[in-house]
């Protein structure tokens, strides 16, 4: 069996449209405080969602636009909700970080590694209630770190849930650099939780969408939850308006109030002098960073996959002018419902 | 007359939700031997023993609700759950609002509280003011056979989280397993009539939220819940005896609290004393308190709770918890401000 | 004169703490970038950024501080610490008690709070009053750069586990972070008097559990702490508008309570209000109004508090944290009464 | 370098000895509650234990008496904190899950998994202030699926931190067997966590001491943290009075009530009469378990080392007695503590 190229592609494509519609409303103050893209992820958001069928169920982290988007959720109802109005997604009453659709078994969590335990309820719930429906529990490399995301793929294997555990790695948790503070490798530690375990190249849809339909086999047989590891690039940082990426971006500007306590902390007493150098090179070292995630267009899951279409460009722009025009109306219909609002 | 042992009656009402309803499911650690009668009635899938991963099992819960089942998730002594409590107070509490009312998580936690047996302060805690204080979870606490059964019932059938609290002191089996543990050269002061007592012919849900009068009074009101009812009628009984009459109601909810049959009993009596194995500060008795003030009732005030950390030492232990001397002397000062 | 702002305060603070004491350091997530000077200043080994894995480097914490260090342990917001919070309610709270009082585990958990920026209910509590609530804890809130610089001096000193508690409001980097992010199209309601203000010449402790009364009146008290200090200082200028005449007591501390002061200034106005950013229910203002009847005050009550999971959208939000106009409307109700 | 033997076997025998007077007191009723013993533990404990110095941590779990004795704690301040005396070591206010000894740098806790962060914040502490001192967390099998056990592995191989993480594996938390609820195993679990991992026979104490100066050697260098994994039995079960050793010792006296109720939920509906054969069959297996755990008398770990003794029979008798009196000496205290309780 072969990913249908198009659809994965119109996915994809489709998140990161709304995703920059998302930040055109951020930038002009319509959506409040903290909000993460899955903008670098959306290959493995896609080539996981392509598996998923009525009852299965999504645990979202705090990256949740492009899974829910993926999943088919009304794009205005989200972007209602992104803004706080009663007729978004949930009433305005969660907000971007807190996400919830019942009728696709969908929900999000802001607290890191929560999607692991939920992701198991669900799963269990399906071993009760939909045999052969499955759970997706999606998080970061960072999460890994979460003692109840490490118990939860025990569970799942403990029990053969059929749970998908998928670890989008950017390598990057906020400001520290996951290789810092994880010890021992990914997979061997989910193997060691009695998972079965595979890494692939997130920012190739192919890849994700091949390993992701062997792990969806294996849960809807019964075999047990799979981990699948998939690397990639946040582009936007940690989120919108990330400190480090403006300070990366327009180093003039917002260095400037930064520089001189910086300097004045380094230089005047406090530890050994090879101590403050090092410090003040892991400063450097996380700027650099964060640098490099700007660097890596050619890592565009999407780029990647718009080269492999096979279609005509005229049928690519017709494809892509539809779902330009879907998350257009979407905007629109938001911004009416702002205005609405008493 | 039917008789039931408390854990007995929770079996018993447990027994019918699992059998009226398939949705019905229990886990938590041993429950292969805790539940062993359930266990064997209803097989592994729906009573099933997990590892020691609080954090797992009871977020798993929470969503397992979510997705249609209504899962009974135990947490063997209520001090454990700090490992875990991430999903009660971010998660299932929340999920309502969040959801903008849209989706709930209708899940019992089940746990056992409280002391009185000698086994220190990280296991005898009851720590149910602190699980009410965030807005969406309801908290309930039986002091006798027929509430715990018609409770869990209640708990089962509610559309949101519900803590089911057990007092190990009312359920012979901790006893049995903690505290005698094979022995008999050990007392305990168990409230006979919390630990067995009369059981309606079939289980009925009884509302949460409705807090009960034991005994009128007019000189002051008691308000207690598990275990320390009971001590607040012998001491009720203690205090008739130098004329002093004094009310008892048992809230058997902690929250949603039932302010009405409260504030009716303290109007009368003008005078509220407090008896709960909780700690004292910034919990139940403060609520109280507060509810009390809210109403304009100004009554005079005292309570008898836990302080600190809970003694290991038997004796210190039952100076530490509620006890009936304490509370009579409380009453005592009370009436006579 | 010297002026600060809220976060410059407590770095400053902390400058001087770090310096004058090698047994002091700092752990958490993201630390490297959060306290970026500190960091460059004193190294990785006393400024360390951790995995996310709050129930490690918490526990971690407690017996660092057993085995001598002075750890500032940081929480990024305290929703986060539920879990992780088996370390403070069954470990570093309980230690004193349990090994007799033979040790201790002098700590800092610093962590930031509060909401009024939009970033929902997961990530705006206050959950002081659910931390103050096991004994052995300290929680202290203040409410502007020279508390927060001397509170966090005497946080350091204190033998025993103490949670300092930064309000995101007025600390002007999490503002920058998570809130304007770049942007400066959106507006907060920051309390200026709290975001900068004067500063001691060098830096003293503040004594934990000392409240502050801000302002004199002789009809109502208004019992406050963090940003609502400064929402109770604007409320109380309009009512004084109308002829009523509020006091304003800034706790600082949660626990332990400056009871004196409070009653002091209740048994004056025989009115209080709570106006206290946490959950209503179980928490800090329940409290205030059992310390008022126990001292024997039957004061006229009221509480303006958060009532249920905050909101997301920031119209709902703006309603559901205390506010100039719901304090306003709840003292002069009061007053009538 | 080998071990010493007989000081070995002393410890071991000392730990044991006192073991019997505490359970003759907790028969007595003058202890109260739980009490988990150490017994079946005492060659893990030993071999670890050797290898400690002053300045060295110990962060115990519930079975914290035998490193408190091997420590060389006193025998009476134990067991007046046990029966909850004024005189005891922490004035009666812990108790026997609750031991703390500050000159020792010994902490317990009752809470399962948290001897990890415990042990890392000791190793924190010595990396500061006690340079090449190191920190040991014993814990169980059943603890491996604590997530905060888990995040302590990695925080400590991620800063390098001196621990010798101590997995004593008897197979069983409570009831519940851990193969049934531990997927995957635990060596790799703590590889993917980046420990240094070995896995000894806990009841052969040689071994044990062998792999533990390893581990001693390697954080005192700075190499980071060493997960030991050490098999044993625990003959008196989970804790003294265990309900499924009543059971197997006495079982006309303690299943009779048991029986009926039991019989009567398998067999009035329910599930399929297949999984309630299934339910029977793992209660029954629980319970043979239990029964397997008063066999091992062959895998005496204090029987083992005994054997292995090098000295005469009149020097090991010496020996013997000289901790006998050592224990009754701390008895008697402890009694004579008691009566004079107010
Ligand atoms: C329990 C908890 N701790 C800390 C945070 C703050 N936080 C939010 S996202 C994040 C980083 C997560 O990193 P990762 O899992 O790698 O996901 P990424 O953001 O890189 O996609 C942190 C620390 C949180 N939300 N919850
Ligand atoms: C967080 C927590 N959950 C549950 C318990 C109850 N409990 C005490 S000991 C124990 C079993 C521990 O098993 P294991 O780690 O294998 O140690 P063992 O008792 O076999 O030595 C359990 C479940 C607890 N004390 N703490
Ligand atoms: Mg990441
Ligand atoms: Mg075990």
């Amino acid at each position: 069996m072969q990913p249908n190229a198009e659809g994965l592609y119109r996915q994809m494509y489709k998140s990161r449209r709304f995703e920059e519609a998302v930040t055109q409303l951020w930038n002009d103050g319509h959506i409040s405080a903290e909000m993460h893209l899955s903008k670098g992820e959306e290959a493995i958001v896609a080539g996981v969602l392509d598996h998923v069928m009525d009852g299965d169920a999504l645990a979202l982290d705090h990256r949740a636009s492009a899974p829910m988007v993926m999943r088919g959720i009304d794009l205005a109802l989200l972007l209602k909700e992104f803004m706080g109005l009663e007729g978004g997604l949930c009433r305005g009453m969660g907000g971007h970080i807190h996400l919830f659709s019942p009728e696709h078994l969908a929900a999000s969590s802001g607290i890191v590694g929560a999607t692991g335990p939920a992701a198991c309820g669900f799963a269990i719930a399906a071993q009760h209630l939909r045999p052969d429906k499955v759970a997706v529990a999606f998080f970061g490399e960072g999460a890994m770190n979460q003692g109840m995301l490490m118990e939860s793929i025990n569970l799942a294997a403990a029990w053969s849930l059929p749970v998908i555990f998928v670890c989008k790695d950017n390598g990057t948790a906020v400001t520290t650099s996951s290789a810092d503070v994880t010890a021992g490798d990914l997979l061997t530690r989910a193997r060691g939780l009695g998972a079965h375990a595979v890494s692939v190249d997130g920012t190739d849809v192919d890849e994700v969408w091949s390993a992701a339909r062997d792990a969806f086999v294996r849960a809807r047989e019964g075999k047990g939850p799979m981990f699948l590891h998939a690397t990639c690039v946040h582009p936007e940082g940690h989120f919108l308006g990330d400190p480090l990426l403006r300070m990366v971006r327009n180093p003039v500007r917002e260095l400037r109030s930064k520089v001189g306590p910086l300097i004045k902390a380094a230089t005047t007493g406090g530890s050994s002098l090879s101590e403050r150098a090092v410090s003040l090179g892991s400063i450097a070292g996380m700027l650099g960073r964060a640098r490099e995630t700007q660097k890596h267009t050619r890592d565009d899951p999407i780029e990647r996959q718009r080269q492999r279409l096979e279609i005509s460009d005229a049928q690519r722009d017709e494809l892509e002018r539809a779902v330009d025009d879907e998350v257009q109306t979407a905007v629109a219909a938001a911004l009416r419902g702002l205005e609405a609002q008493p | 007359m039917k008789t039931m042992t408390f854990a007995g009656a929770i079996e018993d009402a447990l027994m019918k939700a699992m059998s009226d309803d398939p949705r019905v499911v229990i886990f938590g650690e041993d429950v292969q031997a805790l539940r062993m009668n359930l266990y064997a009635k209803f097989g592994e899938m729906r009573v099933r023993p997990t590892p020691i991963s609080e954090s797992a099992f009871l977020g798993a819960a929470v969503t397992a609700a979510m997705a249609g089942l209504r899962p009974v998730v135990e947490i063997m002594m209520i001090d454990f759950v700090a490992v875990a409590i991430d999903a009660l107070v971010n998660q299932a509490a929340k999920l309502e609002v969040f959801s903008g009312g849209r989706w709930k998580a209708p899940m019992v936690v089940r746990a056992s509280c409280g002391g009185g047996y000698g086994d220190g302060g990280q296991h005898e805690q009851t720590l149910w003011g602190w699980l009410a204080q965030v807005p969406g979870m309801k908290v309930v606490v039986p002091s006798n056979p027929a509430d715990a059964g018609g409770l869990m019932l209640s708990a089962i059938e509610d559309e949101g989280p519900v803590l089911f609290m057990e007092h190990k002191l009312l359920a012979d089996y901790w006893i049995d397993a903690l505290a005698n543990a094979g022995r008999i050269n050990l007392e305990y002061d168990i409230p006979e009539a919390g630990a067995r007592g009369e059981v309606p012919k079939t289980w009925e849900p009884i509302p949460i939220g409705e807090a009960k009068m034991l005994r009128d009074g007019d000189d002051l009101t008691m308000v207690s819940l598990g275990v320390s009812v009971h001590r607040c009628l012998q001491a009720a009984e203690e205090l008739a005896k130098s004329g002093v009459h004094a009310g008892v109601i048992d809230l058997r909810t902690v929250t949603p609290l039932d302010t009405d049959a409260i504030c009716r009993a303290v109007e009368k009596t003008d005078r509220l004393l407090v008896v709960d194995e909780d700690y004292k500060h910034f919990s139940l008795s403060g609520e109280l308190a507060a509810i009390v003030l809210e109403a304009g009732l100004g009554a005079k005030f005292a309570r008898v709770c836990v302080e600190d950390t809970i003694p290991f030492d038997r004796r210190r232990e039952a100076q530490a918890l509620p006890n009936v001397p304490r509370i009579v002397e409380a009453a005592t000062k009370l009436v006579s401000r």
